[in-house]
């Protein structure tokens, strides 16, 4: 999966607004009903929604309650400081910020919360490589990878699992490899010989 | 050495910097007349007598029987790689390739996308409800259901679902529906602007 | 029709057991998420990209009714074109596997559905025509088709990243070499792992790779 | 797809031009019928105490025979072994085999008693060289060519998916992700296009 997909999955999230309008009837969308909507009064719609309806000055997107600065330079800290990853307060907390702190934004210290979320991000990920290197090195074929993000491992993948399967494969007996080139694929004529004249060698 | 021209077209498909460079008929032809020779002692071989001090042909013909079956994967996998080529194509150039591709292909090649098009069109007929469901669009995420586009090219009028007709001229910018200029800009005859 | 089916019209009378139209969303957004990290094709889920399809033209009616620049007509639309290309993309996905191992599937090919295995076997008949070709012009035995050679089975063995939805009842065990080793896997534990050894419960919905 | 299946099947183009790699060969006794394989042969008889090096693909199918004996390619022996252990990083593997690895699987199978050592050296290859690839691919946008162009193949294409998702990460970062795009193939179509109409003029 690219970053853009699984951005599509962040924009599914929830997100509180502040609506500007006033609509009484509730909206049955598929993914579930939105509404009634009173101009101030806060209510909860997709993180889609929230940005169609800013684009058209219909609410304002209030943050989620762990977007707040004190908290996260708080969790930069430990994140920095734990061996571990440290669980985050959303499984799409990359995806999120980026979607809701563009230079635009409703949401007050934007760009502060932007760069934390970046450095938490950048802790996590340099994290993630160091251990990705120590594991490949180690050896083993599973490890725990408890909080780390879809955004996360998305980055990591092509970086240890490519690695990780080309060290495995080189590892194992073959079966399937391009043996099939040669003496698979000869098989039925060297064996109608085989009975007929000398001895092989075997392996 | 045997296998060699075999190898060069394996090589020369790997190396091209074209798309989809030509089909190089006349290698497979000699590599084909390689094989005939190949063959050849190997029938020979098989329907002369075998003698281990003076006739012993059976590392030969091991030898050669490798060669043929090298060759055949060689002419296999050149032919099976530009398919390849060939479908992801279909996918981003559409129905009409370029004529400098066109020209590139064997006669069972274009052959062959013709009914692969056929296929996918069956295929995507019988899926999604009542009116099937074109698996060529949406390509990427969706975002707004309007987006700004500038005209690349010289391209005429273009008619929406919803009966509006839009002059494609270049350097036009228009304010489209996304889901109905979407191959379009894959096919960079519109460029999509001032996208957030 | 089908049981789901059933269940999904009915929904109103059986509020505990229903599915609505919003479970079956979020089940091929996870179907989705599976077949593009997944090395193998996945049981296929027709059943609810029908019964999405259905509730996709139904809305698509009921907007009609809007006018086209009510704000409600236009967050409607932008989420049916959200589904559509959660839909799309899915299938696309099948279906680059479909090709892909075509040999493969054919023998495998419970998990297609019957608009898929329709599709896989035109796909393989025109794709072994040129192939079949060439062989045509080879002279002697070497010139025929092996099918065991045109066949490329996925890799079971690739690793994936994995999440499980439940406590699972049993350990995995993941094969290294001559090493045999026990997991226990517990709900919203995620790992790296072999894809072989939690195939079957990718399979049936208990583990969802990430 | 994983790199792996990626590379190998039968069709591969990667898979064939690996086992095209030679490995030495040397008939201990006269063979007939191979003349063929060595230009300084008189008539088709392969003379006692010949080495040639052959394709892979070719040695698979004689190295079994009475009187064949088969050595390994350089990159797999002791000399390169050691260089290999005291510092793989600085190796250029593309010009000293260009499927390193692949290859060296494919000679592990015919060379029963070294395979494990082989084994052994191509995984502690990749391994060593691993982490500095990795940060390469990470920040391959902004440096030349010059390590890239040291990696065997696979590694390149290990480097070249890394590397695209991190571009796709940073352009994500950048907001510049919501653009449709022109197709990948149009894209390069076009190119090719007009490059070759400013080389007619």
């Amino acid at each position: 999966m690219n970053t853009e997909e699984i951005e599509f999955l962040a924009e599914q999230e929830e997100v509180t607004i502040i609506p500007k309008f006033t609509d009484s009837r509730v909206v049955h969308l598929i993914s579930g009903d939105i509404g009634p909507f009173r101009a101030g009064i806060p209510c909860v719609v997709p993180i889609w929604v929230a940005k169609t309806l800013r684009k058209k000055h219909k609410c304002k997107i209030v943050a989620p309650e762990w977007m707040e600065l004190d908290l996260l330079e708080q969790k930069l800290e430990e994140e920095k400081s734990s061996r571990f990853f440290t669980p985050m307060p959303s499984d799409h907390y990359m995806g999120i910020a980026h979607l809701l702190l563009s230079d635009d934004s409703d949401i007050e210290h934007a760009d502060r919360l932007r760069l934390t979320i970046k450095n938490i991000w950048d802790v996590r990920v340099a994290k993630a490589r160091a251990s990705a290197d120590t594991f490949l090195k180690g050896g083993g074929r599973h490890a725990g990878i408890d909080h780390l993000t879809q955004l996360e491992i998305c980055n990591l993948r092509p970086l240890l699992l490519d690695a990780l399967d080309t060290k495995h494969q080189l590892s194992v007996p073959m079966e399937n490899m391009s043996a099939l080139n040669t003496s698979a694929a000869s098989g039925s004529l060297s064996e109608s010989f085989s009975s007929a004249s000398t001895p092989r060698r075997s392996q | 050495m045997w296998g060699d021209k075999a190898i060069e077209l394996i090589k020369e498909l790997e190396r091209s910097s074209e798309l989809f460079p030509p089909f190089d008929d006349d290698k497979v032809r000699l590599i084909l007349e390689e094989c005939r020779v190949l063959n050849q002692f190997i029938e020979d071989a098989m329907s002369s007598t075998f003698d281990p001090e003076t006739n012993n042909y059976l590392a030969g013909v091991k030898a050669r029987t490798a060669a043929l079956e090298r060759n055949k994967r060689c002419l296999l996998a050149y032919q099976w790689n530009r398919l390849q080529t060939l479908k992801k194509m279909r996918w981003e150039f559409g129905s009409i390739l370029p004529p400098e591709i066109k020209a590139n292909m064997s006669e069972t090649e274009v052959q062959w996308c013709t009914k692969y098009s056929k296929a996918l069109a069956n295929y995507m007929k019988n899926i999604g409800g009542r009116n099937g469901l074109n698996l060529m669009l949406d390509m990427q995420p969706p975002k707004d259901l309007y987006i700004e586009v500038r005209c690349l090219k010289e391209y005429g009028k273009l008619e929406l679902d919803s009966g509006e007709v839009f002059n494609l001229s270049e350097n036009s910018q228009h304010y489209m529906p996304r889901s109905q200029v979407e191959n379009l800009i894959r096919l960079g005859v519109l460029e999509h602007i001032n996208w957030s | 029709m089908s049981n789901l089916e059933d269940m999904f019209l009915n929904e109103e009378e059986d509020d505990e057991e229903a599915i609505t139209a919003k479970s079956v969303l979020e089940m091929i957004t996870d179907a989705w998420v599976n077949e593009k990290l997944c090395p193998e094709i996945l049981p296929n889920k027709a059943e609810l990209v029908e019964v999405m399809m259905e509730q996709i033209d139904q809305m698509e009616e009921n907007v009609l009714q809007l006018q086209k620049t009510d704000l409600r007509s236009i967050i409607h639309r932008q989420e049916l074109e959200r589904i559509r290309y959660l839909i799309r993309s899915y299938l696309r996905a099948r279906l680059e596997k479909i090709e892909f191992y075509s040999v493969w599937v054919f023998k495998n090919q419970s998990v297609l559905s019957p608009q898929e295995l329709a599709y896989l076997k035109e796909y393989l008949s025109l794709s072994v025509a040129p192939l079949k070709n060439l062989c045509d012009r080879f002279p002697g035995p070497a010139g025929q088709l092996n099918p065991k050679q045109m066949e490329i089975a996925p890799d079971l063995e690739a690793h994936v990243f994995a999440k499980s939805r439940v406590d699972l009842p049993d350990t995995i065990i993941v094969h290294d070499g001559p090493r045999e080793e026990e997991i226990t896997v517990t709900k919203d534990s995620q790992r790296i792992v072999p894809y072989s050894c939690i195939r079957q419960y990718v399979r049936d919905d208990r583990i969802k790779l990430i | 797809m994983s790199l792996f299946r990626k590379r190998n099947h039968y069709f591969s183009l990667t898979d064939v031009l690996s086992s095209q790699e030679r490995v030495p060969i040397t008939f201990q006794v006269a063979v007939g019928y191979l003349g063929e394989l060595d230009a300084s042969a008189e008539g088709n008889i392969l003379a006692a105490g010949t080495t040639l090096e052959l394709p892979y693909w070719l040695v698979t199918s004689l190295y079994q025979e009475d009187g064949v004996g088969i050595d390994l390619p350089k990159q797999y022996k002791q000399a390169w072994r050691d260089i290999l252990a005291a510092d793989a990083k600085v190796v250029n593997l593309q010009r000293l085999c260009k499927y390193f690895y692949e290859f060296g699987k494919l000679v592990s199978l015919i060379r029963v008693r070294d395979h494990q050592d082989i084994i052994d050296l191509l995984i502690q290859t990749l391994v060593d060289r691993h982490r500095e690839l990795t940060n390469w691919a990470v920040h391959a946008i902004k440096q030349e060519n010059e390590f890239f162009e040291k990696l065997d193949d696979i590694e390149q294409e290990l480097s070249r998916r890394a590397t695209s998702a991190e571009l796709n990460l940073s352009n994500w970062l950048q907001s510049d992700c919501g653009q449709i795009r022109k197709a990948e193939m149009v894209q390069a179509h076009d190119r090719l296009v007009s490059s070759s109409r400013t080389f007619n003029t």
